[in-house]
């Protein structure tokens, strides 16, 4: 039998001025299951929560009814002070008669039937209440980052400076990621690499930091501080253990002409190889799709010269898992190589640029690699046709991006800085050579970034022309770039000697299958959707995984390690307890009617839903039905309204609650 | 292509299922009733015609039948139930063997229906060869006559008046006798407790009032929204008559003209209910 | 018994001085679906060959759902008002497999309770049959001790002479009471032109012995004859919601408002799940077979067993109507050869 | 046989009569019976649609009625440009209810636009590979041609949908099934000058000089084209380039379907072959024997 | 009950993160609007189902409104798309057998609309009003009703 007290509250004037609060707290006292209710001044005030706390000893309340000011204001207030009488702090419901009654209305009869309305409903509600208590899991303070590239190192530094163990991995060879292609970085043209490997060596030998290279995640499962991580160490043919990073299987290994992955194809490495000099860890791996051993079991020659006998050509890919609380992923973005014309891809493609067709159109990161002191070039401009330096250099911006009819819709963000890089150190580089710029607006909002721009334009001499690149193609030896100037109104054609193009920044092709295996977001693109994206940008929707850099969407090196920072914040807020408390507002299923056709799993955001088999008891499978993590559900309900058999209730809002509230109409 | 029997022999001596929901001659001629065959003796019950009206797939989602190898002898329009009973995990593919039926349509129905006609969901019908089977059966029938006189009533009521359709309505939930065989024959309704026995709370009244009956036949109408694959057999079987296919149709227009949604055709495909676009039309919304 | 004739504007004035006298007047409906008030009586059609209804007219007595009292609830006082089935009703046309089923169920609503709803409205009604040239596969009255000239049942039998004229057999006082009120509609009839209607009328091909069938239930309890139409049996139950013997039912308070609220009594069926499911989440007919099992037994064995009646006139409209083709005919009269 | 809408229009009976006897003897071998939209009139796309937007629109519209009236499902409209006004109209009609209504005024009649609307390289991707190879009597192999697609069929791209408007790519594939190979070149959908060539044709002999001259500079010996338009400026331009330009090659302009329909041995005369300015005996002479026996 | 006395019964699911917060925002800076409104708080609009409305019709009310967060802002990332997509289907559906617009709304109202709010209620509440009762389904209820 119901108990319920109402409380009615003047709060000063604000209610009781318009809402006659002695007679409906009059009223209130006939409706059914209501054996007590008062009215008072501030009820928010000491004395008044001492009446609630009093009434629901003296009447032996089983809940309460407080009419006040919004349960956004109080209602954790009066919950307390219910706890305090010993009541389930859950046995109190809030009915709004302030914000929604008392202060937007004016004449006292209509608010007063009002307020009793809201009352009545509330009163029928409270009834189909019933005790909840808080949930709370366990924190496993270990974090996963995935990536290593400048936004997962930054995260893994911040983690494990705070002291608690972190788990990196990444899927290259070497850690360090797009930046350590970079030759120097704008607006200050610092060397990329002399800033990064610090950190590079400082992840490696850090005692928190667990470094997985060469591996992917391959499972997750689990929730919010209690994830299990499966990651695939693929097999290097190394034993990392006994290498020593002499280098001198590198050197005698007879294929030389496998393309560079870090030089982007503008030079070549051998079979075993090391990505680049700086390399962390500096262990080899051998590609076995090059290698003579593996193609035709002959060869050998890097065991023989192997002092440690490191080499070991059985080895297999290799499965841990690793229990963690909180996941970064920092998995980095691709170029987008516009020659590739896949048939179902999102855009059409530029083939009429000549990219992959003309040796000496190159991208972005191509540039970089030629500019680069440690690059094939060593740092000198060079054409890749014929090693020849280029006098005349086409930079094409926007390629890609910024182009809904051919190619994505987004602004790749980062193309205008470095291509007013690309430039500069073209004409750095090649004093008396030509560069030209094709771009569709400058956008150089940054710390001295426009500042960077106008150097490029005013004292290096870069020419900017206002316009979009119809077509490339080669006339005797040079590249026709035929264009517009969209200020001049005409149309332009330069005999150019090398292009360059600032191609998109696209997500990862394996962005999404990371995102289901993670259970989080993304957007058409493949770029990780944070929660939401003012208040909470480094949050994915699922708790406790985190997104930092440009796989959320194109960033530069600051906001990289920015955000990178922020999640490691968001992190370790979760590893400052122990345990995870949250409100039991909870979906619920009742397992004797569900019959497993998942809608509640196909609209669920949080990935909350699981699989559970029934079986008899003789162990024979009856049926597969819904589950509901409750370390994943937040409590948004929407299964409930999907369900057709309301198999599976919103704990706290459920069909009882919501159904006598809409009868009390 | 094999007669029915010949197939049937041949899924029990391979070994393809362990019984075959199909369709046998009913006590009366001009009628065939279900049947559920499980040895090779068995098999010579089968037959196929124009009479076969009922949609099997119904009965692949009964208890005792789940879990169970069944080949079933499916037309374009059930294999939709079908698809859609494997889009909504109550069966798995590989459990069920389809004998698909190369379809020229069947009669509208049996006693109380005109059997000479045929029926109004075959004559819109898009799959008359099915888009999913493990073998195909040809149904040899005559070209029957008929029109399909619900789409004119569809758009008739789309261009009445709130007022006018409300009336209409009212008057045919009103003959509901809350029997609930629409529901148990569609083989998509296959909750185990169906939102009307719910009893806490009590969405759906018992009793065959107006407003119970109101409320069963627009949350009936809803949960089929986007999953109904019009087999009709709801209409069919209703002892009082409403004309339920009126409204699972205009359903069906409404997730086509929405979304180019039609249900049923492919198992993988999302389904209408559980996903979203974020540019769904939301003209109405303020 | 009394024998008349009656002219088809006989009738017609027969049924408008009753409607003057305050009778509500129920018939076939155009589509002869159910069992309707009439409200233009120049609409009533006699069709003795028409198949009978959709749906029988045990709702004219028993209807669908009626409420059997209201209350309304302020804080803990709990105001009930009564319910009183009135008014008068002429049931007319009825075939004599409709006619009989009153006969039937009035034994169950006059048993250990006296169920006043029922009574009340079959007291104040008369019931005109019409004798029945309809006859399809489905059909077996004869095998149940009915005909379709059987008089069980009805007040009154009309039957039908020629287009315009139709013999009148009195059956009950209630009837004769209506001829004499009447005098100047009907015709003193002579017998012998309506029984040889009545012998040419026949009756149903299908034919076995009801107690054969009984014979073989009462032995034959736990038996698998039922699993093939557990099969196929979709429990859908419209053959009990049909039938016009079938006379279960279901009682439910429902709180259609805030503070009101009425009890209930909505027909229910025992080819239902949910029927025979007990609270504790047990169910004794858990399965299809089972549920059918019952409705052959109560018919053919328990009704037989307690009120010496079979709980079935033959009317077909179960296995006229099942989505499924299970006809019941055919399974009784199979069962009546296994004894 | 498959049943298709077809909408010459004026350009198919008049400058180019060869495209029109092309698209019939080929399709009636490929077993595609053209139905003809009865009494067809303008396409809008001469004068109207700079003129008098209204028009523009309803000209096409009143043909796509006729169209339906006729129960066709699909429309074949071999001249690019009227192919561009169709989808253009169409587009327009769908996406701006108010010029449904005001054109639906004009016309007196209800606009449905559920019509499929396919253009000459389209109508060739809908035939099965396999039967149009069964076609072929002649392997064009050897003979390098240029695809050129102009301006109309692919743009503006987000209304016709067809193919990448910079770097087009499906007329290749349909040349390739005769045999014949295709270079790879840079001016496929560059300006030829259009109508220009009427009223100022220095406009056209220099943007069409080019076109050729790139052709021709990637070892194309010939150019296929599926616009009247295009080909008049093209093939019948040439004369005066040559005037310009003592150098110039002179190379012959096929018509898709003619290049088709002579691997499938249709007589060059019925093909039209012979009406064209520049010779084309130059290069199909080569193949005339080549006949492939049928097996 | 004349007409000119009216006042109808308006019922409002809302959602606990926008409309909720943008009403509890019209409080605050104290706009005015029309009382005829009753409101439940859902966590998300995802939760609304179409029985609430169905039931909120039984109970008697003459217009009901359904009002979250605006596409994207979801609390709950997606409830609200979700929502639509059901709301969509549920509109048609009630359309066709004859509940028309004028007697079930549906809006977006962010936390920081307050003003909207206000106008959303004053509209539904004017279109209702101007509309009468909802006589159609309060006739259902009567069957079988003690005043029926």
């Amino acid at each position: 039998m119901m108990r319920i007290g109402v409380f009615v509250c003047h709060c000063g004037e604000n209610i009781g001025k318009t809402v006659d609060c002695p007679k409906i707290a009059k009223e209130a006292v006939k409706l059914p299951n209501v054996v007590y209710s008062i009215d008072y001044k501030y009820m928010c005030s000491d004395p008044g929560q001492n009446m609630i706390k009093q009434a629901i000893l003296e009447h032996k309340l089983n809940a309460v009814v407080v009419a006040s000011c919004s349960p956004h204001m109080h209602e954790k207030t009066f919950r307390k002070a219910c706890a305090a009488a010993g009541l389930n702090p859950y046995m109190c419901e809030i009915a709004n008669i302030r914000e929604h009654c008392s202060w937007v209305h004016d004449n006292v009869e209509e608010a007063t039937k009002k307020a009793l309305d809201l009352i009545r409903m509330t009163v029928e509600r409270v009834k189909f209440n019933y005790p909840l208590s808080e949930i709370r899991v366990p924190v496993t303070r270990r974090a996963l980052v995935i990536g290593g590239g400048i936004a997962g190192i930054q995260a893994t530094l911040d983690i494990a400076g705070a002291g608690f163990k972190v788990i990196l991995v990444e899927k290259e060879p070497s850690i360090g990621g797009h930046m350590s292609q970079l030759s120097e970085t704008f607006p200050t043209l610092d060397c990329s690499q002399c800033i990064l490997t610090p950190r590079m060596v400082e992840v490696y030998q850090h005692p928190n930091v667990k470094l997985y290279t060469y591996s992917e995640v391959e499972n997750v499962e689990g929730f919010i501080g209690n994830f299990k991580v499966t990651i695939r160490k693929k097999a290097r043919s190394i034993k990392e253990s006994l290498c020593t990073g002499c280098g001198l299987c590198v050197q005698k290994c007879p294929i030389k002409k496998a393309p560079s992955e870090f030089d982007e194809g503008l030079a070549n490495r051998p079979a075993i190889y090391v990505p680049f000099p700086q390399a962390v860890p500096n262990i080899p791996v051998i590609d076995r799709t090059v290698c003579t051993y593996f193609k035709t079991g002959k060869c050998q020659l890097c065991k023989k010269v192997c002092g440690r006998d490191a080499i070991d050509y059985d080895q297999k890919d290799e499965l841990v898992t690793e229990d963690v609380g909180a996941i970064i992923v920092a998995t980095g973005y691709k170029l987008y190589k516009i020659d590739k014309k896949a048939r179902d891809s999102l855009v059409k493609g530029y083939g009429e640029y000549g990219y992959g067709k003309y040796k000496d159109v190159i991208d972005g990161l191509q540039f970089e690699r030629l500019a680069s002191a440690s690059g094939p070039t060593s740092g000198e401009i060079l054409r890749p046709s014929d090693k020849k330096q280029p006098k005349k250099v086409v930079f094409i911006q926007c390629v890609g991006s910024r182009d809904p009819s051919k190619g994505f819709e987004y602004c790749s963000k980062i193309c205008c800085m470095y291509t007013a890089k690309h430039a500069m150190l073209y004409k750095h580089k090649v004093h008396d050579g030509e560069a030209y710029v094709f771009y569709m607006d400058i956008r150089a909002g940054g710390k001295g970034y426009e500042e960077f721009v106008r150097r490029a334009i005013e004292e290096d001499r870069v020419k900017y022309i206002r316009g979009r690149v119809s077509r490339i193609y080669e006339k005797r030896g040079k590249y026709i770039v035929k264009g517009e100037d969209t200020l001049s109104g005409v149309p332009v054609e330069i005999e150019a000697d090398m292009v360059v193009l600032a191609t998109a920044i696209v997500a990862q092709p394996e962005a999404p299958k990371l995102a289901q295996t993670l259970g989080i977001p993304y957007d058409k693109y493949g770029f990780y959707a944070e929660v939401h994206p003012k208040l909470r940008p480094v949050e994915s929707s699922s708790g406790g995984i985190f997104l930092a850099g440009a796989c959320q969407s194109p960033k530069d090196i600051p906001e990289s390690v920015a955000m990178a920072s922020a999640a490691a914040s968001k992190a370790l807020v979760l590893f400052g307890n122990e345990m995870l408390e949250r409100e039991p507002i909870v979906a619920k299923v009742n397992e004797n009617t569900c019959v497993g056709c998942f809608y509640c799993k196909k609209v669920c955001a949080y990935n909350a839903i699981e699989l559970k088999e029934i079986r008899d008891k003789k162990g024979n499978l009856v049926k597969v039905i819904a589950s509901v993590n409750t370390g994943l559900c937040q409590g948004c309900g929407t299964c409930n309204a999907t369900c057709p058999s309301k198999s599976i209730e919103l704990i706290g809002f459920n069909d009882e609650q919501i159904y006598y509230q809409i009868k009390a109409l | 292509m094999a007669d029915i029997i010949s197939i049937a022999k041949s899924i029990f001596e391979n070994q393809k299922a362990e019984m075959i929901i199909g369709y046998a001659k009913a006590t009366k001629e001009g009628r065939t009733r279900p049947v559920v065959v499980r040895t090779l003796d068995e098999v010579k019950e089968l037959v196929l015609n124009s009479f076969c009206l009922n949609n099997l797939s119904t009965y692949l989602t009964r208890k005792e039948n789940k879990g169970k190898r069944v080949a079933i002898v499916a037309k374009g329009c059930d294999i939709k139930a079908i698809v859609q009973l494997i889009a909504e995990n109550q069966i798995r593919r590989e459990n069920v063997y389809v004998v698909g039926v190369k379809c020229s349509g069947v009669r509208r129905g049996f006693e109380g229906h005109d059997s000479t006609k045929i029926a109004e969901k075959c004559i819109t019908c898009n799959v008359k060869t099915p888009h999913l089977f493990d073998e195909l059966v040809e149904m040899k029938g005559e070209e029957l006559p008929g029109t399909d006189e619900k789409a004119e009533s569809i758009v008739k009521l789309e261009q009445m008046t709130a007022n006018e359709r409300f009336a209409y309505w009212e008057e045919q939930f009103e003959r509901c006798i809350k029997c609930y065989a629409c529901r148990q024959i569609c083989p998509l309704c296959y909750c185990e407790r169906c939102i009307a026995d719910k009893s806490m709370p009590r969405w759906i009244e018992t009793s065959p009032t107006k407003r119970g009956n109101f409320a069963w036949n627009i949350v009936r109408a809803f949960h089929l929204s986007g999953r109904c694959i019009g087999c009709n057999e709801c209409e069919r079987v209703c002892p009082a008559g409403i004309p339920l296919s009126l409204i699972n149709r205009k359903m069906a227009k409404v997730a086509k003209s929405e979304f180019g949604y039609e249900s049923g055709m492919d198992p993988n495909a999302p389904t209408l209910i559980g996903t979203y676009d974020v540019k769904d039309k939301e003209d109405f919304i303020r | 018994m009394e024998e008349y004739v009656i002219s088809l504007e006989g009738i017609k004035g027969l049924l408008e001085n009753l409607t003057r006298e305050g009778f509500n007047i129920y018939a076939p409906s155009k589509n002869n679906d159910r069992f309707v008030k009439v409200k233009d009586i120049d609409e009533v059609a006699l069709f003795p060959d028409r198949r009978p209804t959709d749906i029988s007219a045990k709702e004219c007595l028993f209807p669908k759902c009626e409420p059997v009292f209201y209350y309304k609830r302020e804080k803990n006082n709990v105001e009930i008002v009564d319910i009183d089935p009135n008014g008068n009703k002429v049931l007319f046309g009825l075939k004599p497999c409709d006619a009989a089923s009153f006969t039937i169920i009035h034994k169950v609503f006059n048993w250990d309770y006296k169920d006043k709803f029922y009574n009340k409205r079959f007291d104040n009604s008369l019931i005109i049959g019409l004798a029945c040239t309809y006859l399809d596969d489905y059909c077996f009255c004869t095998s149940v001790g009915l005909s379709p000239v059987s008089t069980v049942g009805s007040d009154i039998l009309l039957v039908r002479l020629s287009d315009v004229s139709f013999g009148v057999i009195v059956i009950t006082d209630k009837g004769g009471q209506l001829v004499k009120r009447y005098p100047q509609l009907f015709e003193k009839g002579e017998p012998t032109k309506s029984k040889q209607v009545l012998d040419s009328i026949g009756g149903p091909a299908r034919k076995f012995d009801h107690k054969k069938v009984k014979e073989w239930l009462d032995n034959n309890f736990e038996t698998d004859f039922f699993n093939s139409i557990g099969d196929i049996c979709v429990g859908c139950g419209q053959c009990t919601f049909v039938c016009p013997t079938c006379h279960c039912f279901d009682i439910v308070d429902e709180d259609y408002l805030y503070s009101e609220g009425r009890r209930m009594k909505n027909w229910d069926g025992c080819q239902f799940y949910l029927f025979t499911l007990h609270a504790s989440g047990h169910n004794p007919r858990d399965t299809q077979y089972k549920r059918y099992r019952q409705r052959v037994n109560h018919k053919f064995k328990y009704y037989v067993d307690r009120f010496q009646e079979v709980l079935c006139t033959g009317c077909g409209r179960c296995s006229r109507g099942c989505p499924v083709s299970i006809d019941i005919g055919d399974i009784v009269s199979r069962i009546s050869k296994l004894s | 046989m498959d049943n298709i809408g077809y909408y010459p229009g004026c350009s198919l009976l008049g400058t180019a009569k060869e495209y029109e006897q092309s698209i019939r003897h080929v399709f009636s071998k490929l077993g595609i019976n053209l139905i003809e939209v009865d009494d067809w009139s303008c396409c809008g796309a001469t004068s109207a649609h700079a003129t008098n937007h209204l028009l523009s629109v309803a000209l096409p519209m009143r043909n796509i009625i006729l169209a339906k009236k006729q129960g066709l499902k699909s429309l074949f409209i071999p001249c690019a440009a009227c192919y561009n006004r169709f989808v253009v109209a169409r587009y327009e009609i769908e996406n701006r209810p108010e010029l449904r209504k005001k054109i639906e005024d004009v016309l007196e009649e209800k606009i449905e636009t559920d019509i499929e609307i396919l253009n000459m390289i389209e109508m060739f991707q809908r035939i099965d590979r396999e039967l149009f190879l069964s076609k072929r009597q002649r392997d064009l192999k050897g003979l390098k041609v240029a695809a050129y697609y102009g301006c109309l069929l692919v743009r503006p791209n987000g209304v016709t949908g067809f193919d990448d408007p910079e770097m087009p790519s499906a007329m290749e594939d349909v040349v390739r099934l005769t045999g014949a190979e295709t270079v790879d070149w840079n001016f496929k959908v560059e300006c030829c000058g259009a109508s220009h060539s009427i009223t100022n044709m220095t406009v056209v002999t220099t943007l069409s000089k080019r076109i050729i001259d790139d052709a021709v500079e990637n070892g194309a010996e010939a150019i296929i084209v599926a616009c009247p338009m295009c080909h008049s400026n093209l093939d019948m331009r040439q004369r005066n380039i040559a005037k310009m330009d003592s150098q110039h090659k002179s190379i012959p302009i096929f018509y898709l379907s003619e290049l088709v329909g002579f691997s499938m041995g249709i007589d060059k005369e019925d093909l039209g072959l012979s009406l064209h300015f520049i010779d084309t005996e130059s290069v199909l002479a080569r193949f005339s024997t080549a006949i492939v026996a049928k097996e | 009950m004349s007409d000119s006395k009216f006042e109808p019964k308006i019922m409002a699911f809302v959602c606990n993160w926008c409309t909720y917060t943008g009403a509890d925002l019209a409080g605050t800076s104290r706009m005015k609007y029309q009382s005829n409104v009753r409101m439940i708080r859902v966590p998300c609009t995802g939760r609304i189902d179409p029985m609430f409305i169905i039931k909120a019709f039984e109970s008697g009310a003459d217009g009901v409104l359904v009002s979250g967060c605006h596409p994207g802002d979801c609390h709950y990332t997606a409830g609200n798309f979700h929502a639509r997509r059901r709301w969509i289907l549920f509109r048609q559906l009630l359309k066709f057998v004859g509940i028309d617009d004028d007697r079930v709304f549906f809006s977006w109202v962010s936390a920081s609309e307050g003003k909207k709010w206000v106008d959303v209620i004053n509209e539904i509440t004017d279109t209702v009003r101007t509309k009468g009762p909802f006589v159609n389904y309060q006739n259902l209820n009567k069957e079988f009703t003690l005043n029926g």
